[in-house]
């Protein structure tokens, strides 16, 4: 097995595990406010992730937690961030809806749907303008494409030639909603045309599928050739957040089809068949990952919360003057 | 009286004024699921074209809400989370606000936009927010923050047969308790008219939204002291019932102002300046504020428990204020 | 001649007439504030008004004298409004960039760029609710088509099949920068695909084209097959407003090719040409609309100011208990 | 000094912090035409990758402009007329004012924005609006509101020399008059440092933008009856100078408050509420706002005259104070 094949496995293996974890202490009241878990998406994320050079920047959304861990972020202050301890990515500032790592260049996470895109496409405008080679991946859901923000950063990057790769996530939902009901187009590949920049299709359950779209718009992106959307069609396992109770909306048959389509067993029995792989090697790379996520929830559960009198901390990074009461 | 929740009342008024009025319209996110509780059934009753799930296109979807509102409809918007009506912010201040004005009042706008502050919850900084100051700042807007069930339901009946567009805030904390709500579908409760929802000679308390369970907790332990305190709940910040404000602190010379909101440029910072030029003479001490300070909602619970308003700090400002 | 060209070409003479005027008196102080004319874009907009019936609406922007006019309103009260006086159609409180005639169901003018087309596409809603067969045709500029409510109009539109025209006039520039730095594609209609409605590009140079594409898609409304969008090619003589002194930024060449396409004698010299029309008869239909702007401009001088204690009047249909100092 | 006029002052400042640190951009509208006025010639200068003309996609320009201040840049971004930042709301309240905390502190956003309040021009409502009190009830921004040519400029550096996020409005009202500027380089004024405009022993007024203008035009007619006000100008809005304005008020006893914003929780209301609670044992009379009410800006002219604050208005708020 090439070296990128088992990373891509090892990752998603993380990713998964962590929003296992999540989902778990999410429902023992570990983890407080509400989370979203990206449970079927991990190759699509993972794919994308893998395409950039440490340098690049990636910026994810409210279903967060694997976007910053594709790009290689560590599991312990990840999962003490969900925690809301100070050990965590954002000192316990930020939680589930805002978890980001910028260690890993994932500087910030936004809640509020499509309003991501334009800040990473000024992470790349920095890129251009201080003549640094780096990219821009930012993802999205098919449901934040109905926002005006996702035209203006598609535009704007795309008539500044910026070095962004737009990545939507499509699921086919917005919470209860079908994309039919949200978008007027089957593609949001499609609206690519509309600011004269590439737009592909790719099978997000497929880890390398993704990896190869999004590589090639990396280079395109490196050469200075502008912006790329790549759109991976996918599903999520989960609710749209966890203890969230919401009667079906979802079809029993359309939701097992997709289960069957598990993006984890799927690249592991492509690689064994392939004999790329064997099956034991496989088990040893999930219990590792599998390992390293319980390692990462026993260092959030001993670390410490923040202390109260800090809480304007980090408002301003010159506070004199502003009122503290 | 039979008792039902916050979002149960806000459902009812809903149902009760699509039934009344067929030009009563609801657009929302996840109406068909109820995702936010106050929608049950009102797909099934009222069918797809009178009860429409929207893209996530906030600028969008207030502004056909408008157009509706000038054209026929009488459109009852659910932004859903409060923070969210910033992505409309223009659609708000240049259009709702304005377009009537702008056509020398060549049309109407009764529309209403209900959000929730969801806040004291862990959603951190961008779903907290408490933004009424913001729009009160904007002329043209009306604004209600019910502090009941039934309040919530009147006020809302009473918006959405308003000729003008109001904007409910309704505050998260408050969605728990239950409490007695009329099921006369006439019963609205009027815009600009407070509530005092407890009588008392040492203090005039005004608070808003969560503020006023804060207050009312607040009176109980300032009573066990000889401490009495009279809580008036204003229920719409625009209009405003100055008149019951100002005579209750003309009673008392005292103010203290409950606000979950931010500090600078508040409601509570509004009502204390208006106090101060309308009712100076009669002020024996210092108006206090007791609000959220100037900062975003931290995610760790840590960091976010003593964050806002609540009975010790309003107990805390009443003695300041009587200079105990 | 049939009257559908002996109407468009009356109406054009009337905007293009109360433009040249209205910019005479900007000039004399007459008009105060900021004006932006339309002069050289009156085919597009008086080819796709005629294509609407009375009970449509329509919706103009900040170049926004002849969106009115186009829809058959009475010039005199217009005039006023720009004056700011009484008899206006917006009782003076409007002023040039927010000029709309509802008595033509023009109802509301925007000087907010994209602001005025999710407002339009409620007004096509209502419509949808009601089960009134009234479509909502909406105007604005390739300049404003980089607004994020363009996008989440078309997009809802779109979904909820509601009977809207976009209406494009590109003119080439968004005040002094061209299309080239303000949008990624050559025609704003490709952006039609993105939404899954139809686009179509036509010369705005020439009313019965501009009335032919319009005749389709309003068909198409009526019909309750959803929106389309038209984008009309375009060019403005005048600077971007009225009395503000800009250094050049137009090429020589660009402008004067596209003054010799003045729309007014194209359509007049096509007429005549096709013996549809005598010179005559041209110049009478041309002086009738000139003497009909004189007298709105007569109206307008004579009619009265607000009067000031009025300045809280039309903010709330209901003002009890809100404030008034 | 030599005198120059308010945006060519804030030409001057961007010029020469452009010149300072090639991390400053500037990114506008109209920048090569500089239809705007404070641009001329920067393009030539600095080059089509610093000075950056961009579509009007208000919410991309703001959130691309604040991505590129988190990864090394230092933007100036000219949002042209402050009823636009509307349009753009969510990225200044979510985006620009969160980021930084909700990260736990993990960047700086030095970033600068410049706003026009475009009012008194005949306009009309959607260009003309004064917003900052909206900005100010927003936690994580810095405001200013420079009165003077020099104040302009000198904001304006501190302001790109800051590691925060601040929003610079800037009063039309003011762009004609010319004042004396500093030209050396390294002059910046810092915020939230107010300057005493006048000196006076009877009443304090405090006052904004063009409220300076208007109150110093005051303090000559009232100079005449005897009558002497400190006139105040706090320069920022956030950070806010309260020092020294409660040090005047507790001189004077008595206080104005002169803002062209909107009156319902503006920065006068603010600023009224603070005092009354800071030093209430000083105040001799009820403290006066001179706002604008609460009204959009009417076209015409006949309806717009009276409506801000002038001189007339603060010699009348100031003679009531003083109870004649
Ligand atoms: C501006 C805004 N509007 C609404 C919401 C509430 N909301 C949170 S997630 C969500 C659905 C988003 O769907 P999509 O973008 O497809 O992402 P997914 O959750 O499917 O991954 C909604 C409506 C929000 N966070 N921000
Ligand atoms: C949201 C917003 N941003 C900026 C402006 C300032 N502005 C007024 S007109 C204009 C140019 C518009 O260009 P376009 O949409 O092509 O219309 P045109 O003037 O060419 O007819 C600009 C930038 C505005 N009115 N609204
Ligand atoms: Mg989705
Ligand atoms: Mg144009």
């Amino acid at each position: 097995m090439s070296t990128l094949e088992r990373e891509l496995l090892r990752r998603m293996w993380l990713v998964r595990a962590f929003d296992e974890a999540a989902g778990r202490l999410s429902g023992l009241g570990e983890i407080p406010g509400v989370i979203h878990l990206a449970i079927g998406h991990e190759a699509g994320i993972v794919g994308a992730c893998m395409a950039l050079e440490e340098r690049d920047y990636v910026t994810g959304y409210h279903r967060g937690h694997g976007h910053p861990l594709a790009k290689g972020a560590a599991p312990g202050p990840l999962m003490a961030e969900l925690m809301g301890k100070e050990t965590g990515v954002c000192r316990g500032r930020g939680g589930s809806q805002h978890v980001a790592d910028p260690s890993v260049n994932n500087l910030v996470g936004t809640a509020i749907l499509g309003a991501g895109l334009p800040v990473a496409t000024g992470f790349a405008l920095s890129a251009q303008v201080l003549g640094e080679d780096r990219v821009s991946l930012v993802f999205f859901g098919e449901g934040a494409a109905s926002e005006g923000a996702v035209h203006e950063a598609m535009n704007l990057a795309s008539v500044w030639r910026l070095p962004v790769v737009f990545l939507c996530e499509n699921n086919g939902y917005q919470v209860t909603v079908s994309a039919k009901y949200s978008i007027s187009v089957e593609d949001v590949a499609t609206r690519a045309q509309g600011y004269g920049m590439p737009g592909v299709v790719v099978d997000g359950q497929d880890p390398l599928a993704v990896h190869e779209a999004v590589t090639a718009a990396v280079a395109r992106a490196r050469a200075g050739a502008g912006p790329s959307l790549v759109e991976a069609k996918t599903y999520r396992f989960h609710e749209h957040a966890e203890n969230l109770p919401i009667p079906a909306y979802r079809p029993e048959e359309e939701i097992a089809a997709w289960r069957a389509r598990d993006p984890l067993p799927l690249f592991v029995e492509r690689l064994v068949g392939a004999g790329e792989l064997t099956a034991d090697e496989a088990a040893a790379i999930e219990a590792a990952a599998r390992a390293e996520i319980d390692d990462a929830v026993a260092f959030a559960r001993e670390s410490p919360y923040p202390d109260a009198s800090e809480v304007f901390e980090y408002l301003y990074a010159n506070p004199e003057g502003t009122r503290r009461a | 009286m039979r008792e039902i929740g916050y979002l149960q009342a806000v459902r009812e008024a809903q149902y009760e004024e699509l039934q009344r009025d067929p030009r009563v319209i609801v657009i929302g996110q996840d109406l068909r699921a109820n995702v936010y509780g106050a929608a049950a059934g009102l797909l099934d009753e009222f069918g797809e074209s009178r009860i429409r799930d929207m893209p996530t296109s906030e600028t969008g979807g207030v502004g056909a809400a408008t157009g509706a509102a000038m054209t026929g409809l009488r459109p009852i918007v659910d932004m859903t989370i409060a923070s969210f009506m910033y992505v409309a912010f223009d659609q708000f201040a240049n259009q709702v606000a304005k377009n009537r004005y702008m056509s020398g009042g060549r049309f109407d706008i009764p529309i209403v936009f209900r959000a929730s502050m969801f806040y004291r919850g862990q959603t951190a900084a961008q779903h907290a927010d408490r933004p009424y100051p913001l729009f009160m700042n904007v002329p043209g807007l009306k604004i209600t923050v019910p502090s009941t069930p039934a309040d919530a339901k009147g006020l809302l009946k009473a918006a959405v047969r308003d000729p003008d567009p109001v904007i409910q805030f309704e505050d998260s904390l408050l969605w728990g308790a239950k409490g007695p709500v009329s099921d006369d579908p006439d019963l609205v409760v009027p815009l600009g008219v407070a509530d005092v929802k407890r009588e008392g000679s040492d203090v005039t308390v005004v608070a808003i939204a969560s503020g006023v369970r804060a207050s009312l907790d607040a009176a109980e332990t300032l009573a066990a002291e000889g401490i009495e305190i009279e809580v008036i709940d204003p229920r719409s910040l625009v209009p405003f019932d100055w008149a019951t404000v100002l005579a209750s602190v003309r009673r008392t010379g005292r103010l203290v102002v409950v606000d979950p909101a931010t500090r600078t440029c508040s409601a509570a910072s509004e009502i204390a300046a208006t106090v101060t030029e309308e009712a100076f003479d009669a002020l024996k001490a210092p108006i206090r504020r007791v609000t959220t300070p100037d900062v975003h909602a931290p995610f760790s619970p840590a960091l976010e428990a003593g964050l806002y308003p609540d009975a010790p700090k309003v107990v805390a400002a009443v003695r300041a204020v009587l200079g105990r």
